[in-house]
């Protein structure tokens, strides 16, 4: 048990830090402090930055463009980041680098590798996920947008929906039945598409904070080629559940850290309105702290894990279950402490818009009630709490399945 | 013993559930949601002379129906159940002070009542609250009446209202002031409201000229009066809003099919949706015997408004949010009807008085 | 809307309360100051009393030893009773009065009731209820205790659970299936039985709180006579569907006067041990005083349709759910007031096992603790919170049954 | 970067719970249920002289492995799911303050290390806690040492103490002395405990002849310093009882059946098992850390120790009021051990500070 960095990690985290030091002035307040509208350049302008220095990626292997360290040091660098108040990275990150990347890794060929790892961490290429469906949510696995093989092309036929950062993105990795006659799980495959063609359009879904972070994607005979099949035909739901796990495991350690940095702001909200003395404000903010950081330490278990090579497999599950709700429960203070002044929107709306916003914040009504809102859609997006809570009780503690209403699904 | 409604009550309910289906409903949430709030005049005028709502418990001297506040209760739960977008609350409120004025007031109620001018009450000073406005709003006397001076703020409605019903402090206390719009030296700063429904905005009088109407002897047991009947006014629009986000989840739970089957017959739906009537259940009981209780004047209406105050921000809280969870995606895209009900749940809870606040009142009144 | 009692009710209670004052000392301060053991003599003498006076069963219609009142009558004896600390008769009513007597009332031939009802209100006989066994709990339907007719009379075998006052009591209506081939719900028969035979063994259970409130009952061939077959062969299902509306619906207004004395009490233990000023007391106790309050009213509007000849149906569900959830939570307001004093059970232990205490009873830590425990009883007895919660969700809202593993079980 | 036991730490756990599946287990519950609580002093000496669990983390000098408090925390874990009815926690609770004793306290670790005398902390006089006692209890110097005097409160394992170790105030302020149970002025009232595994006593001190064994100098800091272990060793107790309670129920849910299928397969149950999997993996996380931080005595052990205590009397009382319900009506008769977790669950949270208490104290550290 040595729940801290090693001594190595450290001399590069603060080697890392006095480089970071040299991107803002030195009265810095943190990202948070930018207008909405200016958060993304900069994010992208900071990126561009690390990447040129080799920050970006430094986990993945050295020949596709990583630095093959360890995950330990993938964590030293989103800390110091929050530290100083710098993003950790850009939108498309989450699903170029943590999903898509990782999945890749993990199951591509080594020509897609080759081809895809480098342009992904340098940016070139920027990835969205093509998983929902209007009529497949929760259930996944009965995705009805269709590919079929023509001359080694997929010729693809549907629609995705809830696909953040669809707009921005040069690629999407689309999960699609090419099998019709399969049972449900086992007709789907993962293929990586260009967005940049007449057979995909994009629509931007307008959320419940007012913003526009969604879209539905429409493929209309949109084509890609044999050689983007990402794994084995017919292997899509094996793929796509494990980079699923990617999207859950990576975030719980750099997560805590934004939510500590969140929890200070939300402190400083309290103090700025004399809340801070009454005993049940105090008693949520010390429940929010511990849970923050059980949140961090349960990272931290998962780094041990992953360092030792062992998967973190189904607990992922547990991290989104936790923050998402989590997340709730402090918006819910927040909206508390500002009592009265809920009723209006005022000052900075935040820069991101799931969990908490970039560090140095202001303390705005707009900011909390914003966040407050979007808190709603974190425990709906990548499966429902309900989803989580059902794999849990199966996956670790073993409970029986539901009974199905059909058992498989031939189409 | 008779905890229902009469037959005549029931009638009224149903007559405007009827007109508020007819004339405003989904179709009018969509405008709100796709182009923002404006008042829909022509609705506003129909409720007022076609179906009596602003009048209803005015007197018929001035063109109301005299019926009660139990009466008033049922209009606003069946406003909030539509999420209807207008001054009801705000102008009736205003009627309660109104109604003091005597003689003198007899034609501003009127209007009130043909829905040819709007009103709203403008309490909360800065850092003030409804119950304990502050004493930063100060009125004086001049040879035609009266000027105010100070900023109110959480003026509910304050964009569309005629006239303003405002708490000043003269030098022997605070009174109650009508304040007309468009008067000189009266402006008026519109937020950006939570509630996409109910426009919130900041008053702002430099020397505005005003009319008194209840000096300090009275002003203050009617603000207390106020304060009650806010409450429970409020309770009952939550507890509409409370169960059309409960209906609206249910009805999509039978509709929506995942692995197989619709997912309102999965147990975790079926709970929380269960959980969720409950509270609603609650809320709405304590908000109807609360309406009786103002009607009657009974000693114990402050603490039950508190009461049905508290429970009815709970219900409506949980209902809306389950709502949002159980349609999944769809439930928190702008143009689904759900987040208006969740940003309803949230701001019409801080509106007099939070649940906490009123869970602190209970405790007072109750001298735990 | 009235919410009050009549002018007439307020009359008799008015009368019911000078006599009840005669029955105690003018310096009684409540039978739960009595100790446990005395407690039961004493609720059965003030029975007696009540009984002579034509206080018990005021709503049965005169024939069968009632007065024809209406229920309203019936809850202001309840609300003067508690008012002035008396007992809201003995353990058994609940099973014989409010359960069987109603349902005979409904269900029973002219017969039956002239046999049975007269007795049940005299105290005579004292009933119980044969409903769960060892293998179905929330399972009812799936009874497996069985009753053949021989000769006119009905030979049961079998064993049923979580028998209260069973081991008091001179008859149990007990639920058999006489069909074993009909499908689960289909079979079932609701029967009379006297206790006192030799086919019957009673053992009691020692519960949770150390104490013995509830029993197995062994049937090995005993026996009862066609005619103590309560509605018709194998309709029992309904006839014990509509008896356990009866155990909910009927409590909701009694039980909410219990309620408020008890919050009295634990606003008393507050304010002993100077824990009445905290915001967290303070609001918790008013949040309970509105639930408390709530339950009244919805005890009311029950009454009002009772009164209008509508039936209250499934929101008797509700009320169950309602009470045993709000009862858990003020007993861990109770412990958490207690602080360190959960430690120790010291003083009085509670001389009512379920819900709250008896009028007037200290602020004993063993009172408080032993109602802590037996709370989590209220929560699993006459159907569980969660069989609760599905039977709301498919009654009132009208949301769908759950896939049957099976959808009908022939035996 | 390594948050995991070590392989020695991971042996002595599965060492230690076959020895209690063996020689404790359902068996010893059984016991404590039918016919109150006894100690097994056959499986004490065994765990004291075979397993060294006593000395664990005491000096090879008196006997003991010099492991850390995090092997302390894993020990107690197990017996935590073991649900044992010892006094093991009273016993290391005592020897954190027995070994400031220096040179003269050898020979009573050795006795403690040996399992041959048992110790307990008698700290909180009426109206006080352990971490403020109150200044009631008072000592007097006399030729042959000290005298006490005084009453404490919510002692654990009174009654099979031999030797109590008590905070008494010197007129210099408090000090830590050592009573034997069988000394003259020394009487103990055992009350009746919640938890059937832990009993609880006064313990009387009447002008009782006592040694010294920590001075007002340093005694203030053994007392954060008790409070802080203490509050982490009972964590891990909870952790253990937490976990054991949730995996009864879930085993349970896989037996049953109602409706024709195990109730393990009702989201109902699922997701209140899922539930306090969530809460018991965060009191386990926050637990380990804290036995660490103990360990290493880093600067923010008392905040961690605090969250810990809060978040492990939170999971071990959802897990295990969640035992009760999934076991339906089983669940409490008194021959079912879900209730000796459920009192335990109520009970440690009493020990050393409830969870409100550790909340305040993480603001006030935390400086909120």
């Amino acid at each position: 048990m040595n729940p801290t960095f090693s001594a190595d990690v450290q001399a590069f985290q603060k080697e890392f830090a006095t480089f970071l030091r040299e991107l803002v002035p030195a009265d810095w307040a943190g990202a948070g402090t930018l207008p909405r509208e200016e958060y993304d350049a900069f994010a992208e302008k900071i990126r561009g930055q690390l990447y040129e220095r080799g920050y970006i990626g430094v986990s993945w292997p050295q020949e596709y463009g990583g630095r093959g360290l360890s995950a330990e040091y993938q964590v030293a660098i989103a800390e110091e980041l929050t530290r100083q108040g710098l993003p950790q990275g850009i939108a498309s990150d989450v699903f170029g680098i943590q999903m898509f990347g990782s999945t890749l890794l993990a199951f591509g060929t080594e020509e897609q590798k080759q081809r895809f790892l480098p342009r992904i961490l340098s940016g070139e290429d920027k990835w969205c996920q093509g998983y929902s469906e209007p009529q497949s949510g929760s259930d996944l696995a009965s995705a009805s947008t269709t590919a079929v093989l023509e001359d080694g092309m997929w010729r693809i036929n549907g629609q995705k929906i809830w696909t953040s950062t669809a707009h921005l993105a040069d690629w999407i990795f689309v999960l699609v039945r090419t099998d019709p006659d399969a049972a449900k799980h086992r007709g789907l495959t993962l293929l990586a598409c260009p967005m940049d063609q007449p057979g995909i359009e994009v629509r931007q879904i307008q959320q419940i904070s007012g913003e526009a972070d969604f879209n539905e994607v429409f493929f209309t005979d949109a084509m890609t080629p044999e050689e983007n099949t990402i794994g084995s035909v017919s292997d899509g739901w094996r793929v796509a559940t494990a980079l699923l796990e990617h999207e859950r495991g990576g975030a719980a350690a750099v997560l805590a850290i934004r939510f500590a940095e969140e929890l200070d702001r939300l402190e400083e909200l309290a103090r700025e309105r004399g809340r801070h003395h009454e005993q049940d404000i105090r008693r949520r903010i010390a429940w929010c702290r511990s849970r923050v950081f059980a949140m961090r330490l349960m990272g931290y278990r998962a780094l041990t894990r992953t360092l030792s090579g062992e998967g973190i497999g189904p607990e992922g599950a547990m991290n989104k279950l936790f923050w998402s709700e989590y997340h709730r429960v402090l918006t819910e203070l927040s909206m508390d402490i500002l009592g009265e002044d809920v009723l209006t929107l005022r000052g900075r709306r935040p820069a991101i818009p799931d969990g908490p916003d970039a560090p140095g914040a202001p303390t705005d009504s707009a900011g909390w009630i914003t966040t407050f809102l979007n808190a709603r859609s974190s425990t709906i997006f990548a499966g429902t709490s309900q989803v989580q809570r059902n794999l849990l009780a199966e996956k670790i503690l073993g409970m029986p399945r539901e009974p199905r209403a059909e058992s498989s699904r031939g189409r | 013993m008779q905890f229902s409604f009469s037959r005549e009550q029931e009638d009224l309910r149903s007559s405007l559930r009827d007109f508020l289906s007819r004339r405003s409903g989904s179709e009018a949430r969509n405008r709100v949601l796709k182009s923002g709030y404006a008042l829909d005049r022509g609705l506003w005028d129909s409720m007022a002379q076609q179906l009596g709502l602003l009048g209803l418990a005015l007197p018929e001297s001035v063109g109301g129906s005299e019926a009660g506040f139990l009466e008033t209760s049922i209009v606003l739960e069946e406003l909030g159940r539509d999420a209807y977008a207008g001054p009801y609350f705000s102008t009736v409120a205003a009627s309660w002070v109104l109604q003091h004025a005597g003689e003198d007031g007899a034609t501003t109620l009127e209007q009130l009542a043909s829905g040819s001018r709007i009103f709203t009450l403008a309490i909360a000073d800065e850092g003030g609250t409804w119950a304990r406005p502050g004493h930063r709003t100060t009125a004086f006397e001049v040879a035609d009446g009266h000027r105010l001076a100070g900023l109110k703020v959480n003026v509910t409605d304050a964009d569309t209202a005629d006239e303003f019903v405002v708490v000043a402090d003269l030098p022997d206390g605070p009174a109650w002031f009508r304040v007309a719009a468009d008067a000189p030296g009266v402006s008026v700063v519109m937020g950006e409201s939570l509630d996409l429904t109910r426009p919130i905005g900041q008053l702002v009088l430099q020397d505005a000229p005003a009319i008194l109407v209840v000096g300090p002897a009275a002003a203050g047991e009617i603000l207390a009066d106020v304060n009650d009947k806010a409450a429970v006014a409020l309770s009952a629009e939550m507890v509409g809003g409370a169960d059309a986000a409960l209906r609206q989840a249910v009805a999509w739970s039978l509709e929506r099919t995942q692995f197989g089957r619709p997912i309102g017959s999965f147990q975790a739906i079926k709970h929380m949706s269960a959980d969720a009537l409950v509270e609603v259940e609650t809320a709405r009981v304590l908000t109807q015997y609360a309406a009786w209780a103002i009607d009657e004047r009974t000693p114990d209406r402050s603490v039950v408004a508190s009461m049905a105050k508290q429970a009815a921000s709970d219900a409506f809280s949980l209902a809306a949010g389950n709502n949002i969870q159980i349609h999944g995606g769809i439930g928190f895209t702008w143009e689904h009807s759900a987040h208006l009900y969740f940003r309803k749940a949230k701001a019409t809870s801080a509106l007099f008085g939070t649940a906490p606040q009123h869970r602190d009142r209970i405790a007072d009144l109750l001298a735990v």
